[in-house]
């Protein structure tokens, strides 16, 4: 974040600061720990094994000749006996984003190092995880209950269930990963180890509310292949 | 646990002026200056036991030189299987118990092992680890955990390629590139367990290698020692880190696609399978596309070969200028080339698909970014031999491989000018000529390279030197063989010749091809049987070579400059060394001795003219 | 094409020799001396300037007239001949259209053993298309043609080496590449893409003729038509007379 | 990592500023939901999701993971790579128009 000091070396905003950055020793990244770093080019490679599903599935539901189902009616609930389109995914969508405002305000309560505000938000957003990955188990079982394969589709191109299964299989791991740590981490905050510096279990560095603010990155990415899966597999 | 971390090392203090020597005594206030530490010291982690210190290591030494003896025995394994595939094509009759099944599953297993388990983790693993912490002056990577996890991700990986050696159907054998629908259809030898095995292999391959690289790449950028700036880090390292990176942004295409295929086996979904006929029947899979797979395993593939050209390039560079005791020509053009190389080579896959039946307009965006990428490698071989131009070129061993691989570099990559340029690349593609570019820019350069580099860094390892005469029988047998091997098929590729065949000797265009099958296939006897002197060099040089004393080369850059030749874990002693210039200040002008090391001082160099960097 | 080798083969040639002169002479002048004086000069951007140039102009000079090439290549002259070209492992087959010069359109779902191209039944070009259930193709000399790849398993490659072109057949797609033969001859064919253990023994053979042979052995040939009259009680047969009535 | 002590009394943010974006994220979401409740077709259909979906990244990376007041050195070196994505999709559009084009043509309609 902005405000870092540096002995020695005159910060610059922009892109002479950039450039001034780069030219500098010892860091290029003026300011950012070394695990946020790993984070931060963790997810950029991380970005880019989505954009590959992504950009496989829209190649592959480009070059079908077999009608693609309408998601909209695929995915739609009844409540009472009116369909609704899209009724569960709208409602995962908000569940993901509120967790991940509360990862937001966690975040920003552990630098106050408000110890207890953090804790509570972390388990906030887990839960708000949990409810995410139960819904999505539901409508797997939905769909696989109307007959969805990922080898077979009844309402049209093959490639449908194939895709579907598989993007959000994995997006849905990377989910229940996230919910494993943030519960990991609930634990943590409230113990009070960023508090005492303790160090984890396999790393030499000392732990700090720092690691709050990267498990957040891992998130809100998560958060963010979200978005892009909702609109291009439900809203096409 | 604390007692398990060092905590001798307090922190550097800011000081306004230090100096690594202290001798000179003239008071260096300003000229000497550089800005106090940013980062506190990393505690390290020392094992005790057997287990912690040389099994599950974290010192970046150790699990270096675990990578590159890993590596190198999948190099071996490669290298046996083209003996074999080599004794096939130059005489049939000599080896009836190698059949067609066997050599499909010789060539894949060649090519795979040799690009991805035996380059790719030699270079970036195994000089990776043992060289980034030295050269930039860090005590260590800065996850040695994350790292350790890496090297045994790494050895899982090639545990499991080696089983599917063993397995019922063998390995795969649907060449190196897996191009469904035949990796996974029964026409292809090891298509049930042998692909999965290979699919499972080179997920964990890119899942361990993903640890490893962030390692690299976040050392590289924020663990650098004082007055180290980007510039004035040794172009091994940029070579290094480039590929680093490009591994980070290309594997994931390389595990997607294994995800995908693992599923249309497994689960027979259809991602790249259209529908299907196979021994008269329609197989259940429809209206997949099998173009979207080259796309993917290119999308990794290009970018691949350039992780293991680059390292090459950039080891290359170090070790021309510190052998002709000259300053690399034009640093600032080297780094540019080859970071401009390395971002160029995301937009030039589909050149391995000028015929692979993609939309055909792809050919004039694709035939003009590769020819692109041919203006930066240029400026780099230009920069090697202008380097050697009005230098004081040491005759050694690893100058002979240094100037083995321009060669041969220079060959293989004109060679990718024919086939980069898409009209010249149609009659050529899937012949021996495209064998023979890629084994001249990839099989022998990086080689060169690598042997050189062992020639070079062995004393900093040991301690001790191998032999020059054995190295330089040992040059000789491998540049002269391996020509002798590559050069005739650039012949066979111009009349034709395709790739993968099995055998040749029915068709009748081709019988001017046998006796050079066979000669070919001496030649690679011989070169591979010539390793034996390098394996035999580095045995016996470990007991009875030369003690090789602090730097013997007389190099300047940092990994020469630890306090313990070998260094010890944590590299650097009490004190972290402070750098000063870039390394290559060889015979500069005014100066006492031919070189000066990173660590001088200016106020010690005061007399001479030495680049600003 | 050659033409486009050649310039290659010899720009090419040429800078890895002046390369590997330049090197020598470095070598034999410069090798080590105790005490000889060194240029210390990191960077001369004049020379590095007139490097990049040059070399740019050489790419340049080697790509325009490769696009050039290429763009012929991708777009087929109006009176090319059609011929499609079936692969399967590990042979050949081939389809040529009938007098209306259309083929019929067909499909891998669609193959039987009565019906070994995967026709479809109701697209009437397809009807009196040329099938030919062997693995030697005649052409005529001095006429373009429009080789038309289908595959029905795995990728393949339709490779004669004099014709100078190649392009994979792909099962899912059709892809496409014409040529003009101009020698009279037999050429052998090749599958220069790997398909499986049977890769190295998929050979055919082309034959190039002059007009009079070619016609006398397009004449020789089956159409769909014949093929289905020829099979007796089959679902077929009669659903392609009852169309034929209509 | 000691610097966290540093930046602990400066680099925390107004929590309005959060609530905003939050509330943003939802409203957004609301409308690319109702892109698809009221059946927009066509362009307008792909604009607005496009839109919306942009909109809801952008937001999400810069406050939420802080890239708004992160250096441009980081932000640079995580933005560029996607040039190379944008080629890929870009390619892979044309590729698949292609695919279909020649599958319609050759399986189905003929031409
Ligand atoms: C280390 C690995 C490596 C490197 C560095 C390169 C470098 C290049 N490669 Fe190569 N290539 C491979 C490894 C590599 N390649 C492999 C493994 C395959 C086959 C995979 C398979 O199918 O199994 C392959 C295949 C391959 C193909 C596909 C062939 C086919 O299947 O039909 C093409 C086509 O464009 C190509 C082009 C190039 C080009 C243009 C370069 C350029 O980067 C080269 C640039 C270098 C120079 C140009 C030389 C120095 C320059 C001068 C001395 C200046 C003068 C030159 C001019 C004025 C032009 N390569
Ligand atoms: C780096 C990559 C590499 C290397 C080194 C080699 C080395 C060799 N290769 Fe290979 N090859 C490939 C990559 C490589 N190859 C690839 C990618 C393919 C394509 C596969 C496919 O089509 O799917 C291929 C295919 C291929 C074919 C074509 C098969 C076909 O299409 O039918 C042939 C044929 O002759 C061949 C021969 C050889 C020979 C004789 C050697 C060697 O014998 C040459 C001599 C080598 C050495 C002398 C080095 C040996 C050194 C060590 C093993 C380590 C020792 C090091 C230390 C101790 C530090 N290779
Ligand atoms: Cu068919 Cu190779
Ligand atoms: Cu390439």
């Amino acid at each position: 974040m902005s405000d870092v000091k540096i002995e020695g070396f005159e910060l610059k905003p922009g892109f002479k600061g950039m450039a001034e950055d780069t030219g500098s020793d010892q860091t290029m990244f003026k300011g950012v720990q070394w695990g946020k770093v790993m984070m931060w080019i963790f997810l950029l490679s991380d970005t880019f094994v989505f954009s590959c599903f992504l950009i496989s599935y829209m190649k592959g539901r480009a070059s079908t000749v077999v009608d693609w189902p309408n998601t909209s009616e695929v995915f739609s609930l009844h409540v009472g006996s009116v369909p609704v389109p899209l009724l569960l995914i709208a409602i995962m969508t908000f569940v993901l984003i509120t967790s991940s405002g509360t990862m937001a305000l966690a975040v920003k309560y552990g630098y106050e190092k408000n110890r207890k505000m953090c804790g509570w938000l972390i388990l906030a957003t887990a839960i708000g995880g949990l409810t995410f990955v139960g819904m999505q188990v539901f409508e797997w079982s939905k769909l696989i209950h109307e007959g969805v394969r990922p080898w077979e589709n009844p309402f049209g191109a093959k490639q449908f269930g194939s895709y579907f299964f598989m993007i959000t299989g994995f997006h849905g791991f990377h989910v229940s990963i996230g919910v494993i740590f943030l519960f990991i981490y609930a634990y943590k905050t409230f113990a009070g180890h960023f508090d005492k510096e303790k160090r984890g279990w396999f790393t030499t560095m000392k732990g700090g509310y720092v690691e709050i603010e990267i498990l957040g990155l891992y998130w809100h990415f998560v958060d963010l292949v979200w978005v892009f899966i909702f609109a291009f597999f439900y809203l096409w | 646990m604390s007692d398990e971390y060092n905590q001798q090392n307090t922190p550097l203090e800011a000081q306004s002026s230090e100096t690594m020597s202290g001798s000179s005594g003239t008071p260096s206030k300003d000229i000497d200056y550089v800005r106090p530490a940013e980062i506190p010291e990393q505690d390290l982690y020392h094992g005790h036991s057997f287990i912690t210190k040389w099994v599950f290591c974290q010192d970046a030494k150790i699990i270096g030189v675990q990578y590159f003896l890993t590596a190198v025995f999948t190099g071996v394994v490669g290298l046996i299987l083209s003996w074999l595939m080599r004794l096939q094509l130059g005489y049939p009759e000599l080896v009836p118990f190698i059949t067609a099944e066997h050599y499909y599953q010789f060539v894949t297993m060649h090519g795979m092992i040799m690009v991805v388990y035996f380059l790719t983790a030699l270079f970036l693993g195994g000089f990776g680890n043992y060289l980034i912490p030295l050269m930039v002056g860090a005590r260590d990577m800065v996850f040695p955990y994350v790292n350790m996890i890496s090297f045994w991700m790494f050895f899982i990986a090639v545990c499991v390629l080696m089983a599917s050696f063993f397995v019922p159907g063998g390995p795969t054998g649907a060449g190196w590139t897996l191009y469904p629908p035949q990796a996974i259809l029964p026409g292809t030898p090891g298509a049930n367990m042998g692909i999965i095995l290979m699919l499972i292999s080179l997920s964990l391959f890119v899942i361990g290698f993903t640890m490893g690289g962030l390692n690299y790449i976040i050392t590289i950028l924020q663990a650098r020692t004082r007055g180290m700036t980007l510039m004035r880090m040794p172009l091994t390292i940029w070579g290094i880190f480039t590929a680093t990176a490009l591994a980070m942004l290309a594997f994931p295409a390389l595990l997607v696609s294994c995800i995908m295929m693992t599923l249309d086996k497994l689960l027979e979904t259809s991602f790249f399978m259209p529908s299907i006929l196979q021994a008269g029947e329609v197989l259940s899979y429809e209206g997949g596309s099998p173009v979207l797979f080259q796309h993917l395993f290119w999308f990794f593939g290009h970018p691949e070969v350039y992780i293991v050209a680059l390292p090459a390039f950039g080891i290359v560079s170090d070790l021309i200028s510190v052998h002709a005791r000259k300053n690399i020509f034009g640093y600032r053009m080297m780094v540019w080339a080859i970071v401009g190389i390395g971002g160029l080579s995301f937009f030039v896959w589909a050149h391995h698909m000028y015929v692979s039946g993609m939309n055909p307009w792809f050919g004039f965006f694709f035939a003009t970014t590769t020819l692109i990428i041919a203006v930066p490698t240029a400026l780099k071989v230009y920069n090697w031999i202008i380097t050697l131009f009005k230098a004081n070129i040491r005759m050694n061993t690893v100058m002979l491989f240094c100037l083995g691989f321009i060669v041969t570099f220079v060959n293989g990559g004109i060679t990718g000018i024919f086939l980069g340029n898409v009209a010249v690349d149609i009659p050529l593609s899937d012949t021996y000529f495209v064998i023979a570019h890629f084994h001249m820019v990839m099989g022998i350069a990086p080689l060169m390279v690598i042997m050189g580099a062992v020639y070079h860094w062995f004393p900093l390892v040991t301690g001790r030197m191998l032999s020059e005469k054995l190295g330089k029988w040992h040059f000789w047998f491998t540049f002269l063989g391996a020509y002798s091997i590559y050069f005739p098929m650039h012949y066979l590729g111009f009349i034709g010749v395709p790739r993968r065949y099995f055998e040749m000797y029915d068709s009748p265009y081709v019988t001017s091809a046998v006796g050079m099958n066979e000669f070919i296939t001496l030649a690679a006897l011989i070169v591979g049987f010539s390793q034996l002197i390098f394996i035999y060099n580095i045995v016996t040089s470990l007991k009875i070579g030369k003690p090789a004393g602090k730097n013997p080369w007389k190099a300047n850059s940092l990994e020469w400059l630890t306090p313990d030749v070998p260094p010890t874990h944590g590299n650097w002693g009490e004190k972290l060394p402070v750098i000063y210039r870039w390394p290559y200040d060889f015979n500069v002008p005014g100066a006492k001795e031919d070189y000066i090391t990173q660590t001088t001082p200016p106020s010690e160099v005061i007399n001479a003219e030495v680049e600003k960097t | 094409m050659d033409d486009t080798i050649n310039l290659t083969f010899w720009i090419g040639g040429g800078v890895f020799i002046l390369v590997c002169l330049f090197m020598v002479y470095c070598i034999l002048k410069f090798s080590y001396k105790e005490g000889r004086k060194v240029e210390y000069k990191p960077e001369d951007h004049k020379l590095e300037k007139i490097l990049t140039i040059a070399t740019t102009v050489g790419v340049i000079a080697l790509l325009a007239p490769g696009l050039i090439v290429y763009n012929n290549y991708i777009n087929t002259p109006k009176n090319a001949l059609q011929v499609e070209v079936n692969a399967w492992q590990w042979g050949w087959q081939y389809r040529l259209p009938g007098e209306d010069g259309i083929l019929g359109t067909a499909q891998v779902a669609k193959i039987t053993d009565d019906n070994p191209f995967g026709m479809n039944l109701d697209d009437p070009n397809g009807k009196d298309d040329i099938l030919i259930q062997d693995d030697v193709l005649h052409l005529k000399t001095d006429r373009p043609v429009k080789i038309l790849l289908r595959s029905l398993d795995v990728l393949h490659n339709y490779y004669v080496p004099q014709f100078r072109a190649k392009m994979d057949a792909i099962p899912g797609i059709i892809s496409y590449y014409w040529f003009e033969p101009n020698k009279i001859g037999e050429y052998e064919v090749l599958c220069a893409e790997y398909c499986g253990v049977g890769h190295y023994a998929m050979r055919a053979k082309v034959i190039v003729e002059n007009e009079d042979n070619y016609e006398n052995w397009i004449k020789e040939q089956e159409t769909f038509s014949d093929l289905i009259a020829k099979q007796e009680n089959n679902k077929l047969k009669t659903t392609l007379v009852a169309q034929n009535n209509d | 990592m000691e610097e966290t002590k540093k930046k602990e009394e400066t680099s925390t943010h107004k929590i309005g500023i959060y609530l905003w974006i939050w509330g943003l994220l939802f409203v957004l979401s609301f409308f690319s939901y109702m892109v698809d409740w009221y059946a927009f077709q066509g362009l307008l259909r792909w604009s607005l999701i496009l839109i919306f979906m942009f909109l809801k990244a952008g937001l999400i990376m810069a406050f939420f993971m802080h890239l708004f007041w992160e250096r441009y050195a980081l932000v640079n070196v995580l933005l560029w790579p996607m040039t190379a994505i944008a080629c890929f999709i870009v390619l892979m559009v044309a590729e698949g128009q292609y695919t279909v084009f020649t599958r319609l043509l050759y399986f189905f309609t003929g031409g």
